[in-house]
């Protein structure tokens, strides 16, 4: 293997496994933490993407579009919380399944209604639109390279927050007796609130980042929500270093094999066979990774709470 | 004279750096009730986790009538007579009384991979927990669901699903917890009404009723025995008193 | 001087089950009270009214100068209240000392607060297992750890509502000397439990409920002198 | 004697189910008449995912499994009548009874290495193995790949399946059979089983139950019925495509069985027909009909917290 | 009968939904030029979206079909979901006109009486491609495309009538948006040229990321009409500029027909049209002549074939004959993305690479 493909490989794997760990971050938090399962986390990130382009077309400018979208999907988080999802944290986890799913129709529908059927394009900001060149002979795309930067930022401060703060004590505590929280003096609607306005905060993030990449259009949120609930399981479910080992392993398996497995594979059989077997071996192999961390460790590799 | 039912050798239990259970052994009669007391912490749930099959130990035998249990499943244990109470009451919350009584009674009467037959056919099994509800006291509530009855009636249902499976020996862990002094003087009596039936294995912070109830009584700390005896030789153990006791014993 | 917990005549329910009929009870700054009565009187319940959990129908509660009928539960603690629950309540995905250190502070602004490590000293059995999480302890570990975290709010009226359970009997005594200590240092402590004859040497002040209505109240001396009224009523 | 109360019993009104029989029996006829025989093909689809609805009801709302994985079965009985057909296996009386064996076996196996976990971990292990049926699916260009398998013709039994009525009354008769079955289930000992150790599954180890055992082989039967289920659906769509394998598809039939009453006898079928109809409904009046249906469901979820089954039957342990 | 129905089945949204559109506003426009009529007859045009999925597709068929009696099908874009649906509408005998792909299965032994393509068949264009790549004699070239009947006929397309070396071939899920694993392969492949078709919205972020890596510095880009037309041009941009790519159609052709396509369609819609657009638009007149052919009869299928197939209108792209298996026999044109006079980047023709040009499975046709 080439020194470029390898690298290729590692950067890719990052940039993939960063961006999941955005979307599981939040969903970690949610779901492992106020023990919600919340599977209208990815349409919070397909809304900050599509709140991403719309504020960058008006402003001109991808940074103000992004600074504004977060604020926007924070509001929409937040509206979210205070109207829907707080009548549901004592239900059982079927019925927030249910109601959340019903929130996947509702923000698919609106977005078609309001931005069309047509995929909307985002482009990456002037600055961070060229490669850059890492070493002689390989140039790189320094978006990619923001992505990861902004993962890993992300990352530790969350760890720290969570971990080493009061706040994250008493968010922690709220979510498992929450009235035992709320008598020793904790506003914990309050701490919860604000809790998903950080999840839907990184979503904006997430989807304005991969939005601008990828494309950003309807259902982009469930495709990924999917990826994101595998990483937050292999990580072990509330924890916020599982959540980042999780999404490195899961970009990081999915990556080498999406880009070593085809060659491997047309060197014995012909491009088309290889090219049914490659992508689908890639994706089995995500599951077979979740299967296997389940099957030595139930609870995930950092288990939160036992 | 009577001879061993359960018998524990060399029991080992350590979460991480912690020994809760310490090369434990231990020998219960049949027919007796044996006590088991101790400071908090000191691995009583512990052992009766592992006695009951709810955690594996990591060293040592335990050993039912005469044969090694160590490994077997918690509902092959209940099959052959072990029978478990919990500390905190672990009853069919949305089910009624009847139907709590029924299902055990159900699990020691014929297979029940049985797919097409109504189940409310078999009235010999109601029957039978009708007559448990009665052992218990709560005859005039069989048909009340479960999560309405106080909490007194709730450890009786407790008791009276472990008293179900007919088992030889019954292990319960603080039943007196959380209970006034009426519902334990209740409790009392019904665990001496067993006696003799059912050999016991009973863990319980209330002195009075530990006093009262046990022919045996063993002393557990770190995780290992430091006295046995009957109720006067453990009253007047020093080391006992220094350890768990303290001066209360007096009132 | 007006009293620092003032409860008069309050109603509450569980749904369509109403369990208090016009419970009053009057605690003074400094005061230790108890609470007494079977199961199923009512003395959780007013303890959950009094902390906002199960907001009393009618009647009235004020603290600290503050009618409190209609305040969030948040709110109620944070003016100084604290309370160990029935049943412990640890938080089990927390370690020992972030249960202890999470909600501390010094709400009464005691000049010689609650602090970890006299917590600790308090109970050493907690030391040990302070980086253990809540649910990895035993029965009465988590019991001590209760006690732990609501003495770290520092608070103006301590509650503790049959702290005793699950505890060894020596542990039980050490609980019983330190409410006595705490008595001396000034906390107003509100006390529920089944050993009547610890509490009568403890505290001034008694409540008896049956069915949800004050039977009886008094000071201390009275209740020594007269073993019938708690016999008939709490039933030994 | 008085008569056995049970809180663990399901009785079904005899008169509401001949009702319902009647409506089903007369559908067909009904819509000829009306000049709309399209609908007749809807309502054998309607059927079919009644009857898959309720098996995975069998699993979630009685025994307790919340499986995510459920399409897996569906897609694979659905694959098992397409590949034979394929080989030019044709007749019904081999490949739909191949089609719930492969379904049981499935289940079976799957069930095996995921009723090790609980909880969360159950949801998502389960999702996994589905998902990998589904990129194994995916990765068979044999069998059409991503594309799907196209089924020449419907399976043949004898009677004409190609009409639209006839093929409707074989799935009538199939998935009143299959329900049958699964209500004698529920009342029977194994159901009591069942239900117990969703209520409580330490305590049924505690009274003596082998509780995996029990869990493994409702999960089994499970599996089979909706094997089934995809072998019509198979011939109903005349193909069998990966996306009945998706997780979106499991993730539709859970919703079906929340909406309809988790627990209910009839949940799965309530609310199999209620989504299908609905998305009939409103797409006849709007393109945008995700967003009435999703507001619709979010109302139900917040006012009806037991599902619309709960409109008409009080489940065990509510009190009157 | 006095009007017609159209069923359009399509695909409208997702990443390949832009060239559902196109065709179904060229074919729109075409409705409306005629006063709402194709053939003097009241038209109904019904427009489902198939969301690029065959069961989806399936269903939709079915409806239309049973429940709405169209008289004619068109308007799918993808082979995907084309192949298993088509045995439905020829089963029920019914005449579908495919606007977009033009698959192998049916040009062929299976070539059916009811099934009419008036774009091209799918080898066609990007065998132009492979003719023209050959004539660059670059040292190897990585080709990519999505996984999926159309996909797979390209790649055999090009590589029919391309001589030079194969650096790799990868293909992709049809939708795929993210190309960094194959950037990654073909950066390693060492190739320096790509020749990608990749509808839509694919191709699309497969140029802006092969931008953004740097790699398109060092590789030529080459791809088929199909990822070179206006709906990609409009996302990308710039970076597009010198690309060639053939096509059957282009903005620029000289004929009254595609001048008055290119001034309706830029004034009614405000964008200029894609050869989409232009297939939507030709499948609208092929009806309208072949309806008014039979003078409306449409219920006389035979008549009604017959006049379709003798192709009775005058195509956007010039020269246009059915062959005998009802697919196209046309020019196709070398096209290179420029900046017009108005600043516009578009389309010119610089070439025509096949004149009447028959697709190779037409010979295995004995059309009933
Ligand atoms: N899952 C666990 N992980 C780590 N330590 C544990 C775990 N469970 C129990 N322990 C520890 O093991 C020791 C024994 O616990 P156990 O519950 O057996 O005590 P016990 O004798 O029943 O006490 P009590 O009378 O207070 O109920 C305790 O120190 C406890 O903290
Ligand atoms: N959540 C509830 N819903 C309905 N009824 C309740 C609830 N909690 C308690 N009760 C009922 O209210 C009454 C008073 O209960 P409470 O817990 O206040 O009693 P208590 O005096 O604290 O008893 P104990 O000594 O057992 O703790 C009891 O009859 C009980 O059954
Ligand atoms: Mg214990
Ligand atoms: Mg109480």
């Amino acid at each position: 293997m080439d020194s470029s493909l390898l690298a290729d490989l590692v950067l890719n794997g990052l940039q993939f496994g960063l961006m999941l760990f955005l979307l599981a971050a939040g969903l970690t938090l949610v779901f492992g933490i106020m023990d919600f399962i919340n599977l209208a986390h990815g349409s919070l990130y397909m809304i900050g993407a599509y709140f991403t382009a719309s504020f960058t077309l008006l402003t001109g400018s991808f940074w103000l579009g992004l600074l504004l979208s977060v604020a926007a999907t924070v509001v929409v988080g937040i509206v979210l919380e205070v109207l829907v999802f707080r009548r549901l944290y004592h239900r059982n986890h079927m019925s927030q399944v249910l109601a959340t799913f019903a929130l996947i129709l509702i923000f698919n529908e609106s977005a078609r209604l309001i931005w069309g059927e047509q995929p909307l394009r985002l482009s990456t900001p002037d600055i961070l639109s060229q490669p850059i060149q890492l070493w002689s002979g390989f140039d790189y795309s320094s978006f990619r390279l923001f992505i990861i930067g902004t993962g890993l930022a992300v990352a530790a401060l969350l760890y720290f927050i969570v971990t080493k703060t009061r706040i994250g004590m008493l968010v922690r505590a709220g979510a498992s007796n929450r009235e035992m929280a709320t008598a020793m003096g904790a506003n914990i609607k309050l701490i919860f609130t604000s809790l998903f306005a950080v999840g839907a905060a990184l979503c904006a993030i997430a989807g304005a980042l991969l939005g601008s990449i990828l494309s950003v259009q309807v259902g982009m949120g469930e495709s990924i929500l999917i990826l994101a609930f595998v990483v937050i399981v292999v990580g072990g479910i509330g924890s916020i270093r599982g959540a980042l080992i999780g999404s490195l392993l899961v970009g990081g398996v999915d990556t080498i094999s999406r880009t070593v497995l085809p060659p491997l594979f047309r060197s014995f059989m012909s491009p088309e066979a290889a090219s049914n077997l490659g992508p689908a071996l890639a994706s089995i192999l995500i599951y077979v990774l979740m299967a296997g961390v389940l099957f030595f460790k139930p609870e995930g590799l950092f288990p939160a709470r036992s | 004279m009577s001879q061993t039912l359960l018998e524990l050798q060399g029991l080992v239990k350590r979460y991480g750096g912690l020994v809760a259970t310490d090369h434990l052994s231990l020998s219960v009669k049949a027919g007796q009730t044996h006590a088991i007391i101790g400071p908090n912490g000191a691995g009583k749930t512990t052992l009766i986790q592992q006695i009951a099959g709810g955690l594996r130990p990591n060293e040592g035998t335990i050993r039912f009538d005469g044969q090694d249990i160590t490994v077997l499943p918690m509902h092959k244990r209940v099959q052959r007579g072990l029978a478990r109470s919990y500390q905190i009451t672990n009853i069919f919350k949305s089910c009624s009384v009847l139907d709590n009584l029924a299902l055990a009674v159900q699990a020691r009467s014929g297979s029940s991979m049985r797919f097409w037959r109504p189940a409310l056919s078999d009235s010999a099994i109601f029957d039978e927990a009708r007559e448990l509800a009665d052992t218990v006291g709560l005859s005039t509530r069989v048909d009340a669901i479960a999560s309405n009855l106080a909490h007194g009636a709730q450890r009786q249902l407790e008791v009276g699903l472990a008293l179900a499976t007919r088992p030889r020996m019954l292990l319960l862990d603080e039943p007196m917890a959380g209970m006034g002094h009426g519902e334990s003087l209740q409790l009392v009596e019904l665990i001496n009404r067993l006696r003799g039936q059912v050999t016991i294995l009973l863990i319980e912070h209330d002195m009075e009723a530990v006093f009262q109830l046990a022919e045996c009584i063993s002393v557990l700390v770190f995780g290992r025995i430091i006295a046995s005896g009957n109720a006067d030789e453990i009253r007047s153990n020093a080391e006992v008193k220094k350890a768990y006791l303290g001066d209360e014993v007096a009132a | 001087m007006s009293a620092l917990l003032q409860v008069e005549k309050i109603d509450t329910a569980y749904g369509a089950s109403q369990v208090l009929f016009g419970i009053d009870l009057e605690i003074h700054s400094g005061q230790t009270a108890t609470l007494l009565g079977r199961n199923g009187m009512g003395k959780t319940t007013t303890v959950r009214s009094i902390l906002g959990l199960t907001p009393a129908r009618a009647g009235s509660i004020r603290f600290r100068g503050n009618a409190i009928n209609s305040w969030t539960a948040d709110r109620i603690a944070r003016l100084g209240i604290a309370v160990v629950p029935e049943g412990r309540q640890i938080f089990p995905n927390l370690s020992v000392k972030e249960n202890l250190i999470a909600f501390a502070c010094n709400r009464s602004n005691s000049p010689g607060p609650w602090t970890l490590e006299r917590i600790y000293q308090l109970f050493p059995r907690l030391k040990e297992r302070a980086r253990n999480m809540g649910n990895e302890l035993s029965g009465g570990e988590q019991q001590m750890l209760a006690i732990g975290r609501a003495l770290m709010t520092n608070p103006h009226l301590l509650i503790l509502d049959e702290a005793t359970e699950g505890l060894a009997p020596l542990i039980r005594e050490e609980i019983w000397t330190c409410l006595g200590q705490l008595r001396d240092l000034g906390q107003t402590t509100l006390v529920i439990d089944k050993y009547v004859q610890r509490l009568i040497e403890l505290a001034d002040q008694h409540t008896i409920i049956e069915r949800g209505q004050v039977v009886w109240s008094g000071p201390s001396g009275t209740l020594r002198e007269s073993p019938e009224i708690w016999q008939r009523y709490v039933g030994v | 004697m008085t008569p056995i109360k049970s809180t663990l019993h399901h009785r079904l009104s005899p008169w509401r189910c001949a009702l319902l029989l009647a409506v089903l029996l007369a559908f067909p006829l009904l819509a000829t008449l009306l000049g709309q025989e399209f609908y007749i093909g809807f309502g054998s689809r309607l059927l079919i995912f009644a009857l898959v609805a309720t098996s995975l009801n069998l699993i979630l709302g009685f025994g307790g499994m919340i499986s995510l994985g459920h399409a897996a079965y569906f897609g694979v009985g659905a694959y098992t009548v397409a590949i034979l057909m394929y080989y030019d296996v044709t007749a019904a009386w081999i490949s739909w009874p191949a089609a719930i064996a492969a379904g049981a076996v499935l289940a079976l196996g799957i069930g095996a290495m995921c009723l090790r976990t609980k909880g969360v971990y159950f949801i998502m292990i389960t999702l996994a193995f589905a998902q990998m049926i589904y990129y194994i699916f995916v990765s068979l260009s044999t069998y059409g790949g991503d594309d799907g398998l196209s089924l020449p013709q419907r399976s043949g039994m004898g009677l004409n399946l190609a009409s639209d009525s006839v093929f409707y009354y074989v799935v009538l008769a199939l998935c009143t059979a299959s329900l049958f079955f699964m209500y004698r289930l529920v009342n029977s000992r194994f159901g009591r089983v069942i239900q117990a150790i969703k209520e409580n599954e330490t305590r049924m180890q505690a009274i003596g139950y082998p509780v995996y055992r029990y869990k493994l082989a409702c999960f089994t039967v499970a599996g089979a019925l909706a094997a089934l289920g995809g072998a019509l659906f198979a011939n109903q769509n005349m193909m069998a495509s990966p996306s009945q394998l998706y997780w979106m598809q499991s993730g539709t039939l859970l919703v079906m069985v929340i909406l309809g009453g988790m627990g209910y006898f009839f949940g799965g079928v309530i609310g199999a027909f209620f989504m299908l109809i609905l998305e009939e409904i409103l797409t006849s009046f709007t393109i945008y009909w995700g967003l009435p249906m999703g507001v619709i469901l979010l109302l139900i979820v917040l006012f009806l917290p037991n599902g619309l089954a709960s409109l008409l039957e009080r489940r065990r342990g509510e009190s009157s | 009968a006095d009007s017609v129905k159209v069923g359009f089945l399509s695909t409208l949204s997702g990443p390949g939904g832009a060239l559902g559109i196109d065709i179904r506003d060229g074919f729109e426009l075409a409705v409306k030029h005629a006063g709402g009529k194709l053939g003097g007859l009241d038209t109904e045009v019904v427009v489902v979206d198939d969301q690029q999925k065959a069961d989806v597709g399936r269903q939709a068929v079915d409806r239309l079909l049973k429940k709405d009696h169209v008289d004619v099908m068109t308007g799918m874009v993808f082979s995907n979901v084309l192949l298993p649906v088509m045995p439905s509408i020829l089963a029920n005998d019914t005449v579908y006109i495919s606007t977009n792909t033009g698959p192998k299965e049916y040009a062929g032994e299976k070539c059916d009486k009811n099934f009419f393509v008036v774009s091209w068949q799918n080898e066609d264009i990007p065998a132009a491609m492979g003719k023209y790549v050959t004539e660059q004699k670059h040292k190897g070239v990585f080709l990519i495309a999505p996984n999926y009947p159309g996909g797979r006929e390209s790649i055999e397309g090009f590589k029919h009538l391309y001589k030079g070396k194969i650096a790799d071939e990868v293909y992709v899920k049809l939708g795929q948006l993210d190309y960094s694993a194959e950037i990654a392969q073909a950066r390693a492949s060492k190739a320096d040229s790509v020749f990608f078709f990749l509808p839509g919205g694919m191709g699309i972020s497969f140029i802006k990321q092969l931008v953004a890596s740097g790699l398109s510095k060092d590789m030529a880009m080459y791809t088929p009409g199909f990822s070179g037309d206006q709906d990609t041009i409009k996302a990308v941009g710039e970076p597009m500029l010198g690309m060639y790519n053939a096509a059957q159609w282009s903005p620029d052709l000289d004929n009254a027909q595609n001048k008055q396509f290119m001034e309706d369609f830029q004034k009614t819609y405000n964008r200029i049209p894609t050869m989409y657009a232009a297939q939507g638009y030709d499948s609208a007149m092929l009806l309208d002549g072949a309806i008014r052919k039979v003078n409306g009869k449409i219920g006389d299928k035979d008549a009604f074939r017959a006049a379709l197939a003798s192709a009775p209108f005058k195509a956007v792209q010039g020269n246009f004959k059915f062959n005998n298996n009802h697919y196209p026999i046309q020019n196709y044109y070398m096209r290179l993305i420029y900046k017009n006079d108005k600043g516009q980047i578009t389309n010119k023709t610089v070439g025509t690479v096949f004149t009447d040009y028959h697709d190779r499975y037409a010979t295995e046709c004995k059309m009933k």
